[in-house]
């Protein structure tokens, strides 16, 4: 029974001297066999290696997200000046794993399950038309895709129109045998994980020379981060604490943590329709009193979070091009004194330990978060020692996630750290906190942001002007204004970055992507995973 | 009459050091081949004690402190029951000495079928007998006992009382010893089951000739059943006669008061006296005779000095012997 | 399996009451009860470890060194003079944690176990006493909560809650674990219910729930004193086991928090050790110290569980024979009169031949 | 019969009622999967997604409370469990069917082991009272009280590494695919031995404990003195008359841990990733995942009763006294 | 203060009467009973007529499982009856709870069979009297009152002196004197008629006496109408003025005491009788008649067997005794001395041979 074992080459393998595998880790639990690269709950999507399956037509660094995207599976991607419509060259060497060739038609057939499913249009992108010529799809939309346009593009895997159409419910079909255009075909998948085998013919590019993936779903942070140390995972997206003794110590010659920021942002959302949180003088006292710091190095254990400095809210790197001129150089400082004095002269009166407002009341505020989110948690017991140093007596509250989420969503709380959403541009950032046509008045659930009910006629126009401008002058402009709203009125404090990093080991493979060398995100389950691993060569070669 | 178990000087304790409580004291008793000795006694005056320590089956915390037992085979030297090691004790249980307890449906394992509870002792004491004959002893054991073959199959609780308890006596015979102790084996039952059950074990000690020691504290009963009665009170035997003679004549104040406490169903309505006060307390046992403080005849050494079981300096005390000042006894019986 | 409790009356079969209030065993008045309980070495020691616990629950948050959320520079550090248990990635004190922390299990585990106690014993024995339709109903209510798993259901329960307070928790956690004592107490009343002196308290005319609550609850007190102990061990590791996933933490901590944390922060990879053991052989030892006196109350329950003293004798060639079922031990087979014991070795293969009397 | 009728008839009422709380209690829980979803990924899936998921998931139709559990009956009817939404769009009986052999092997043989383990030491202990082994008590009993996976989470700690023999997750090597081969099956043993010995350590001094009492109340039976009367072997009289009766008591207990397996276990699987039902549970309840968490309880519900169920066979079997005739 | 009086009531007054008692108890029904309509119950008890009067003691003998209990139970109006009447002072009285039962309990108490089982091993002799006391109004006003109640009840039953008693726990008591307590506790409700459900069969025989002579003494001197259950006949003869004999639910014969043990009619009395311990009896001769005795097992209550239902037993069983139910026959040897039997009816005998229908 040993030859037709499903394991005996594998077990072969695991005593080999030189490793052709890479380990990669995801702490994401269970996982069900599921390899529809639409489905977000997909175990492809959870573990990342539909993206090794499936390509999209550009690559976009989200490192350097001002930088224009790389053509993938298309040659080419021209949009109009409106970002109404684009034209999608597709690249005439690439073939499906089954051996057929991938074609304008099979793009735009993705495009157009998009369209017609409403359950797989993630993004909500508003296709309009879809028309092929020749290698060319062109696709117009209802509005403006300026600020999509890397979720397009960049972000949409590409299938086989041959095997997809046969498919009666695309957005329930787990894809049993995924065929896709990129470097690798699924070889097993257990519960334990999956295993991928790079193809062996018809890769529009040189192949990877890495010859097998080898994901495994851990069941929790603790889990991955003992088979990091360990050296069961190779490559993975989990938060560590204290990488440096949990990790690296491990093998520092080896073990590398590199977490890039990107445009998307975590900071403390106010409810800015309670008094006195309504005053602008006092949030942004709060503002400047928030240690981002004592947060970066303790809650996120100086890395996971990249702390934010610029008072944009933007990340550093990812979002140094896009800061304001009258901003640029501004950073965030910590400064109390200068708090006091600001709160003074609006009228606050601190006596000792406590500040009232300019009716005489004490100030205090209530954080939120829920319990398990520790480094939310951990965050806001340093802003509420923060807040105690101008006065306002802050208290923590752990509400079940549930209640959490259902209070941030229709305003029920005071203060509460979350996230924004992230993007191509800053637009995303600004959008989530300020968008008045979010707005919804308490009680009601924001779904989208605006979960603190910012009301500013200014910020919604310049949005909305960011997102349809049809010059990069026009935009400069609206992001600008944005950017100064967001600094004067303080509707949340940022306090630190998303990043697509990783943490890695470079023992058995090299060619990662670095700080010096920022070619694209290191994240296991994003878009340019295959970018990673066309780069990837074996340690000592 | 050849004696087959000699109890000497017996003591048994429950507990150990200051919170002893001594529940059989110095009990000479001689149990002769082919007799019945019928053991009377109120409530807890020690009679399944003594019966349990002969052969060494007290739970904790009951100790021996003292004494022997002496058991005659039919063939072989007479030894001593209490020395003998665990193996040897195994052996000899059931072998020699069988037991039928009080309650027969907590003296029958409930999970397991009365053939294998017969067959297990035949077992354990005969590796080498064969299934099927083991299996054919235990079908002629009930016959034996009244009860048919195909209850061999039978789990306790399919059984009525009255069937349990003569599967205990067939399981008692089963290895054909020569004496068999009975702890009250009917008070659970009726009288008319009683009877069926006593009038059937007689009819077989007349056949298989094995000594039997009857526990109840019913005299009636005992008059009727046993050949020769013994009395005890408070841990000691104050009373050995012949039944007839105890139930006309007894001689020790308490067997008189036991004799005169129960009712009679025929004859002439008699007066019934009882005994007054309440039984000794085995924790703190009156000094000298412990019956003086209810002994309407008590008189000054009853109360110092321990009378000894002997035979009593009467005409006819030949076959008995009694423990009372009343009755100086002529020399002590062994 | 958590959800059982170890204790043997749980496991006292219908009609097998008889264990369980032995007429005779029980001690006369309530002082000599106290004093024959405390004399179980068992039962002393546990309350001892127990009394600690609930004087730390009572005064622990005033005599912690630190302000168990206040952060410092010493950053997980080791134990030190300053930092008896070392300190979180956040500098803050274990070891006021730990104290601090003490309260919210003490007070959750025994509000939740008086809870489910009294629940248990309304339900239990309305069930065992009126028996009928009642009792089928109650029955089949304490089965489903048995069959429902306990710690997923106290998940979404504490879910469906605003913010989990230790009272909501401890009535959550009292609310959901009722069921097997109650099953534990029908069963005992079914069996004390058809005593004579239940019927002859009737019989005398008394009222039904003078019955229950004079005649019949004294009888049952030791069960459930076990089935409450029982309890409040199961709240405790409830308790800590949804604070340990994050279900529960309202303010304050306990020692579910504690572990919370250092598990978040993965304390044993980073080797604070002492951020993560503390809390949990806290939690160990009031476990032990409850499972102690439950042990205790099931020996006093029992009688036949009591170890008799000593068990072992010495035997004057300097043996000892065990106190066993089946082998009396026999200290002197002499046919001397009986002066004191004098202990003999028995174990001699065969026996001691004895001289044969000539018959009479 | 009857009897036997009359359980069954019981049991089915229990499952009525336990199901139909499982399917109403989570319901009243607030959020729903998506903003789940949302908050899990706190910023990696954009709040533009949120329309697309309640499509996919089918929840843009209110449906009334009512409906939707006469839809669960009918589906439950015909086997269905329906999809799940964490694992979109995998059929709940299917993620079950893969979770749950790892459960059952794992918890259940644990369970098995440690009910032997602990029945047999509690024979013994209950037996030889006054000897060593009751120096055994204390030990198990702390042991005991400890949380589980407290227990776990140090034993990964001190005893898996890099180059040690116990791996610290899985449920097998990840490089391997089930089957039963001679790879596979170690490795899966391997993967299973510390969380086995976890559950074994806290939970065997239970059933070590309750043995112990039951035998201490069934050696003083009067069966016992005869069975010794009898001059039966001691070993004979331990194992076939007092542990055989000793042993009858604990069965319901062992009946009811073996229908705990599945829901008791949860937090030594989390701690050890191990591929089972008790992981998956707690995902689900933390994605509001009802179907799910549904499917996952009708398990747990029904294993109970069955478990139960066999306990009461068990009983018929071992115990004659509750067999009737007739 | 004495609140229970000594005084004379007149002596022979019909106190209770029972007319056609019956009582089965449902048994559940099979699942292949389930559509028909057939109910089956154990016919414990079948058209039993008894009357107790003022200081008369009334036996009820028979073997085990009789109905004896069932009978005293439904006179103490502890069971529903199925049917017949149960008269107090002529009065048809139906009593289920509340009021109504308590002042049925005034008049009426019953003692029950275990003295070791009866009294609650929690509660104090002080307790138990003071209960029935209170219960039924007997307590007086004041502390004093109570006391010297106490006292009183206690002297009665020669429990004295009553402080050495009063404040002891029931196993602190030898049986006898527990059953005095039952005693005193039924008299503290002043009751006219006593009901004692095997008083003294689980007593020694030294003791036994006691607790009867104390009955009988009581029954002298407060006039009180006792049914005085047992299967010892002897006792029955000795203590009761008349002796009712119960065989399987039904009254088999009845007559003044030491007719019916000296000449018992019905061949199970003679059974009895013949089965009784006999000192005057040889050792060993063991009685012909035992071969005569079919199984010796009691029928099935549930299908009893037809006409008379001692007949598969019965050594003179005719045909008719089969199929007839037989009806209370005179039997003319002292008045008042009846037995339900076939054998006296002349015409039965005349037609068939006793003997002729015995079961093989
Ligand atoms: N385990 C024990 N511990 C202490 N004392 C005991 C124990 N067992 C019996 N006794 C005492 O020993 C005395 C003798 O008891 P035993 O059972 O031999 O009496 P008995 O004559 O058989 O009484 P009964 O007629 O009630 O069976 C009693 O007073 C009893 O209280
Ligand atoms: N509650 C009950 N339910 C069903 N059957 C009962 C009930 N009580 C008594 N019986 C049955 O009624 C019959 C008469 O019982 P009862 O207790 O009256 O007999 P008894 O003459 O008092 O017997 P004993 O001498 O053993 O006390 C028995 O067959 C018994 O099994
Ligand atoms: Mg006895
Ligand atoms: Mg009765």
């Amino acid at each position: 029974a040993c030859g037709d074992s499903p394991n005996s080459n594998n077990a072969n393998n695991a005593n080999k001297s030189s490793v052709d595998f890479l380990k990669i880790g995801m702490p994401n639990g269970t996982q069900t066999e599921n390899h529809n690269p639409f489905a977000g709950t997909s175990s492809a999507n959870a573990l990342g290696y539909k993206w090794m399956i499936y390509e999209p037509l550009t690559q976009w660094n989200p490192v350097r997200p001002a930088e224009p995207a790389v053509p993938w599976l298309a040659s080419g991607v021209k949009w109009a000046d409106d970002y109404k419509s684009a034209e999608v060259t597709v690249r005439d060497n690439a073939t499906w794993s089954d051996g057929q060739k991938l074609t304008a038609e099979d793009v735009a057939y993705t495009f157009n399950l998009l369209k017609s499913n409403e359950a797989l249009n993630q993004n909500a992108i508003p296709f309009d038309q879809i028309t092929v010529a020749g290698n060319v799809v062109k696709v117009t939309f209802k509005t403006p895709q300026f600020v999509n346009q890397n979720k397009i593009m960049a972000s949409t895997p590409i299938v086989p129109k041959h095997i997809w159409e046969k498919i009666s419910d695309p957005a329930t079909d787990v894809n049993k045998n995924p065929i896709g255009s990129g470097p690798y075909t699924l070889k097993s998948f257990t519960q334990a994980g999956v295993t991928l085998s790079v193809r062996t013919e018809g890769y529009w590019q040189n192949l990877p020379q890495v010859k097998e993936l080898r994901y495994v779903s851990y069941a929790d942070n603790n889990a991955q981060g003992t088979a990091l140390a360990n050296g069961d995972s190779e490559w993975s997206f989990v938060f560590l604490p204290n990488p440096k003794a949990t990790f690296i110590d491990k093998d520092p010659e080896h073990h590398k943590v590199w977490a890039p920021g990107v445009l998307g942002i975590h900071g403390l959302y106010i409810n800015t329709t309670i008094k006195p949180f309504d005053d602008v003088k006092l949030r942004q006292a709060m503002n400047m009193v928030i240690n981002r710091t004592d947060i970066f190095t303790q809650a996120e254990a100086s890395y996971f979070h990249p702390e934010i400095k610029s008072v944009t809210g933007l990340p550093p790197g990812a979002g140094d091009a896009f800061i304001a001129p009258e901003y640029k150089g501004k950073e965030f400082s910590n400064d109390v004194e200068g708090a006091k004095a600001l709160l003074q002269s609006a009228g606050y009166k601190l006596n000792g330990k406590v500040l009232s407002d300019p009716s005489g009341k004490p100030v205090k505020i209530k954080l939120s978060d829920p319990a398990p989110w520790s480094d939310y948690q951990t965050s806001l017991e340093i802003i509420k020692s923060n807040f105690a140093e101008i006065g306002i007596e802050a208290t923590v509250e752990k509400p079940n996630q549930d209640v959490w989420d259902k209070n941030v969503q229709t305003g029920a709380f005071e203060a509460s750290m979350r996230w924004t959403n992230g993007g191509a541009t800053p637009y995303d950032i600004y959008q989530t906190v300020m968008d008045g046509d979010m707005l919804k008045p308490i009680g009601t659930a924001a779904q989208q942001g605006n979960f603190g009910r910012f009301k500013s006629p200014e910020a919604t126009a310049a949005l909305k002007a960011y997102a349809n401008a049809t010059s990069d002058e026009a935009r400069t402009t609206a992001m600008n204004a944005i950017q100064k709203i967001f600094v004067e009125q303080a509707p949340m404090f940022p306090v630190g970055a998303d990043n697509v990093g990783a943490a890695y080991s470079d023992k058995n493979w090299t060619g990662w992507p670095t700080d010096a060398d920022p070619y694209s995100g290191a994240q296991p389950t994003q878009p340019y995973v295959s970018l990673i691993i066309s780069k990837l060569r074996p340690a000592g070669s | 009459m050849e004696p087959v178990l000699e109890i000497r000087n017996l003591n048994v304790e429950y507990g150990l050091g200051d919170k002893a409580v001594r529940a059989v004291r110095d009990v000479n008793l001689t149990l002769h081949r082919g007799e019945v000795l019928g053991l009377a006694g109120e409530s807890g005056s020690g009679k399944s004690t003594l019966a349990y320590g002969l052969t060494r089956l007290l739970a904790p915390p009951g100790v021996i402190t003292g004494g022997e037992v002496i058991y005659h085979p039919e063939k072989s030297d007479p030894y001593d029951v209490l020395g003998l090691s665990d193996k040897a004790l195994r052996a000899f249980r059931w072998a020699e000495t069988a037991i039928v307890f009080q309650g027969a449906m907590n003296s029958l394992n409930p999970v397991h079928k009365i053939s294998t509870q017969l067959t297990d002792v035949l077992k354990a004491h005969d590796p080498k007998m064969s299934e099927h004959s083991r299996n054919a002893r235990a079908r002629e054991m009930l016959k034996l006992v009244g009860i048919a073959a195909d209850r061999m199959d039978a789990y306790p609780h399919q059984l009525s009382g009255g069937m349990r308890q003569r599967v205990m006596i067939g399981m008692a015979l089963i290895l054909q010893p020569q004496v068999v102790i009975m702890d009250e084996p009917t008070t659970a039952l009726d009288v008319v089951m009683q009877r069926q059950i006593l009038g059937q074990l007689i009819e077989l000690r007349e056949r298989l000739g094995f000594s039997v020691i009857f526990i109840t504290h019913d005299l009636s009963l005992l008059v009727e059943f046993s050949n020769r009665i013994a009395i005890m009170y408070g841990g000691r035997i104050v009373e050995e006669a012949p039944a007839n003679t105890i139930y006309r004549d007894a001689l020790h104040p308490y067997s008189k008061g036991l004799l005169s406490s129960f009712p009679a169903l025929r004859g002439p309505r008699r007066e019934l006296a009882g005994i007054p006060g309440s039984p000794p307390d085995l924790a703190g046992m009156p000094s000298g005779c412990s019956f003086h403080p209810r002994c309407p005849k008590a008189f000054e050494p009853c109360s110092t000095h321990i009378p000894v079981l002997g035979r009593p300096d009467s005409p006819d005390g030949a076959a008995r012997s009694v423990a009372c000042w009343l009755h100086p006894t002529e020399q002590p019986v062994g | 399996m958590t959800t059982i409790p170890t204790s043997s009356t749980a496991q006292v079969i219908p009609g097998q009451g008889a264990m369980a209030a032995p007429d005779g065993a029980k001690p006369a008045k309530a002082k000599r009860q106290r004093f024959l309980f405390l004399k179980n070495k068992k039962a002393l020691f546990g309350l001892i470890i127990l009394g600690l616990y609930v004087l730390f629950a009572i005064i622990g948050p005033w005599i912690t060194p630190y302000d168990p959320d206040a952060r410092s520079n010493d950053l997980i550090q080791p134990p030190s003079a300053d930092h008896w248990f070392g300190t979180t990635h956040l500098g803050q004190d274990v070891f006021s944690q730990v104290l601090d922390g003490t309260r919210p299990v003490v007070f959750v585990g025994f509000l939740a176990g008086a809870i489910a106690t009294v629940l248990s014993v309304i339900i239990g024995i309305t069930a065992g006493y009126l028996g009928g339709k009642t009792d089928d109903a109650l029955s089949a209510l304490s089965n489903v909560f048995l069959v429902i798993p306990a710690v997923p259901l106290m998940i979404i329960i504490t879910s469906i809650l605003d913010s989990a307070s230790n009272l909501l928790i401890a009535l959550i956690i009292g609310l959901t674990s009722w069921s097997w004592n109650a099953r534990v107490l029908r069963a005992q009343t079914l069996s004390l219910r058809r005593r004579d002196y239940i019927e002859a308290s009737r019989a005398t005319g008394e009222k039904t729930w003078r019955i229950v609550g004079f005649e019949l609850l004294p009888n049952l007190t030791a069960v459930i004193a076990s089935g409450f102990i029982g309890t409040v061990i199961f709240a405790v590791l409830s308790l800590i086991t949804l604070a340990f996933i994050g279900i529960v933490s309202a303010a304050g901590w306990n020692w579910g928090t504690i572990l919370f944390w250092a598990q978040g922060q993965q304390a044993l990879a980073q080797g604070a050790w002492w951020w993560f053991v503390p809390a949990g052989l806290a939690i160990a030892f009031l476990g032990t110290a409850l499972s102690l006196i439950n042990f205790a109350i099931d020996e006093f329950v029992s009688p036949r569980l009591r170890s008799a003293g000593k068990t072992k004798l010495k035997t004057a060639s300097g043996g000892t024979v065990r106190m066993r079922i089946g082998f009396t031990p026999v200290l002197s087979n002499s046919a001397e009169p009986h002066t004191q014991a004098r202990a003999i070795p028995i174990n001699t293969d065969g026996a001691t031949p004895v001289a044969r009397k000539v018959g009479k | 019969m009857k009897y036997f009728l009359q359980r069954i008839a019981f049991y089915l009422f229990t499952a009525w009622a336990a199901i139909t709380l499982n399917f109403f209690i989570p319901r009243l829980v607030p959020g729903d999967p998506v903003q789940s979803l949302i908050a899990k990924f706190r910023g990696q899936l954009s709040t533009e997604a949120i329309n697309s998921l309640y499509v996919l998931f089918g929840l843009d139709d209110d449906k009334g409370l009512w409906a939707q559990y006469i839809d669960y009956w009918k589906q439950l009817f015909q086997g269905d469990l329906g999809l799940s939404f964490t694992f979109f769009p995998s059929p709940v009986s299917e993620i079950i069917g893969d979770a749950l052999p790892w459960t059952v092997t794992l918890v259940g043989i644990t369970t098995v082991i440690s009910f032997l383990i602990g029945t047999g030491l509690g024979v013994f202990a209950g037996w030889r009272r006054g000897s060593w082994t009751d120096g055994l008590l204390p030990v198990t009993t702390f042991f005991s009280s400890v949380p589980y996976f407290w227990l776990g989470i140090i034993a990964i700690y001190l005893l898996t590494g890099p180059d040690s023999f116990f791996p610290s997750s899985g449920g097998f090597d990840s490089a391997l695919v089930p089957a039963w081969d001679q790879y596979f099956i170690p490795s899966a043993i391997q993967h299973s031995l510390l969380p086995a010995l976890t559950i074994l350590i806290s939970s065997v001094s239970g059933w070590i404990l309750s043995m112990r009492n039951m035998m201490v109340t069934v050696s003083s039976e009067d069966y016992i003195t005869v069975a010794h009367a009898k001059g039966l072997s001691e070993r004979r009289v331990a194992v076939s008359y007092a542990a055989r009766n000793a042993l009858l008591p604990n069965i319901s207990g062992f009946a009811l841990s073996l229908g705990f397996i599945v829901g008791g276990t949860l937090l030594v699987e989390i701690v050890f990733s191990y591929p089972g039902l008790g992981f998956i549970l707690l995902q689900a309840l933390g994605a509001k995942d009802y179907p799910l968490m549904q499917g996952i309880f009708l398990v747990i519900t029904i294993s109970v009763l069955v478990a139960n169920l066999l306990a009461d066979l068990a009983y018929l079997l071992l115990d004659p006294r509750t067999r009737k005739e007739g | 203060m004495t609140s229970v009086q000594d005084a004379k009531a007149p002596a022979g007054e019909v106190v209770l009467e029972a007319i056609g008692l019956t009582k089965h108890f449902p048994v559940r029904r099979r699942l292949r009973q389930l559509f028909t309509r057939e109910q089956n119950a154990v016919h414990a008890v079948d058209d039993v007529n008894l009357t107790l009067r003022r200081g008369q003691v009334v036996a009820l003998v028979g073997e085990s499982g009789s109905g004896k209990s069932t009978v005293a139970r439904l006179l103490a109006q502890l069971y529903p009856r199925t049917g017949g009447d149960i008269r107090l002072h002529g009065e048809t009285t139906k009593v289920k709870g509340g009021s109504a039962f308590r002042s049925y309990a005034a008049r009426v108490q019953m003692i029950f069979q275990d003295p070791f089982a009866s009294l609650n091993p929690v509660h104090t002799i002080r307790y138990h009297l003071s209960r029935s006391l209170k219960i039924h109004h007997n307590a007086g006003k004041t502390d004093e009152d109570l006391e010297n109640a106490l006292r009183d009840l206690l002297t009665r039953v020669s429990l004295t002196p009553p402080e050495r008693y009063l404040d002891k726990f029931p196993h602190e008591l030898s049986g006898g004197q527990r059953q005095r307590v039952a005693i005193a506790r039924a008299l503290g409700a002043n009751p006219e008629a006593l009901l004692a459900d095997e008083p003294v069969s689980m007593l020694d025989v030294s003791i036994r006496l006691g607790v009867l002579n104390l009955l009988r003494d009581l029954k002298e001197r407060l006039n009180l109408a006792i049914l005085y259950i047992t299967h010892d006949i002897a006792s029955a003869r000795y203590f009761a003025d008349e002796t009712l004999v119960m065989y399987a639910g039904r009254m088999v014969e009845g007559g003044d005491s030491e007719t019916v043990t000296q000449t018992p009619a019905h061949p199970y009395t003679r059974l009895l009788i013949d089965s009784a311990p006999d000192p005057d009896r040889l050792a060993g001769d063991v009685n012909a008649l035992e071969e005569d005795r079919g199984n010796g097992e009691p029928p099935s209550l549930i299908r009893p067997p037809s006409g008379c239902r001692f007949h598969p037993r019965c050594p003179m069983a005719m045909n008719r005794c089969t199929t007839d139910l037989p009806v209370r026959l005179e039997i003319g040897d002292k008045p008042g001395h009846w037995a339900a039997c076939w054998l006296y009816d002349e015409a039965t005998v005349a037609a068939s041979t006793p003997g002729e229908a015995v079961a093989k």
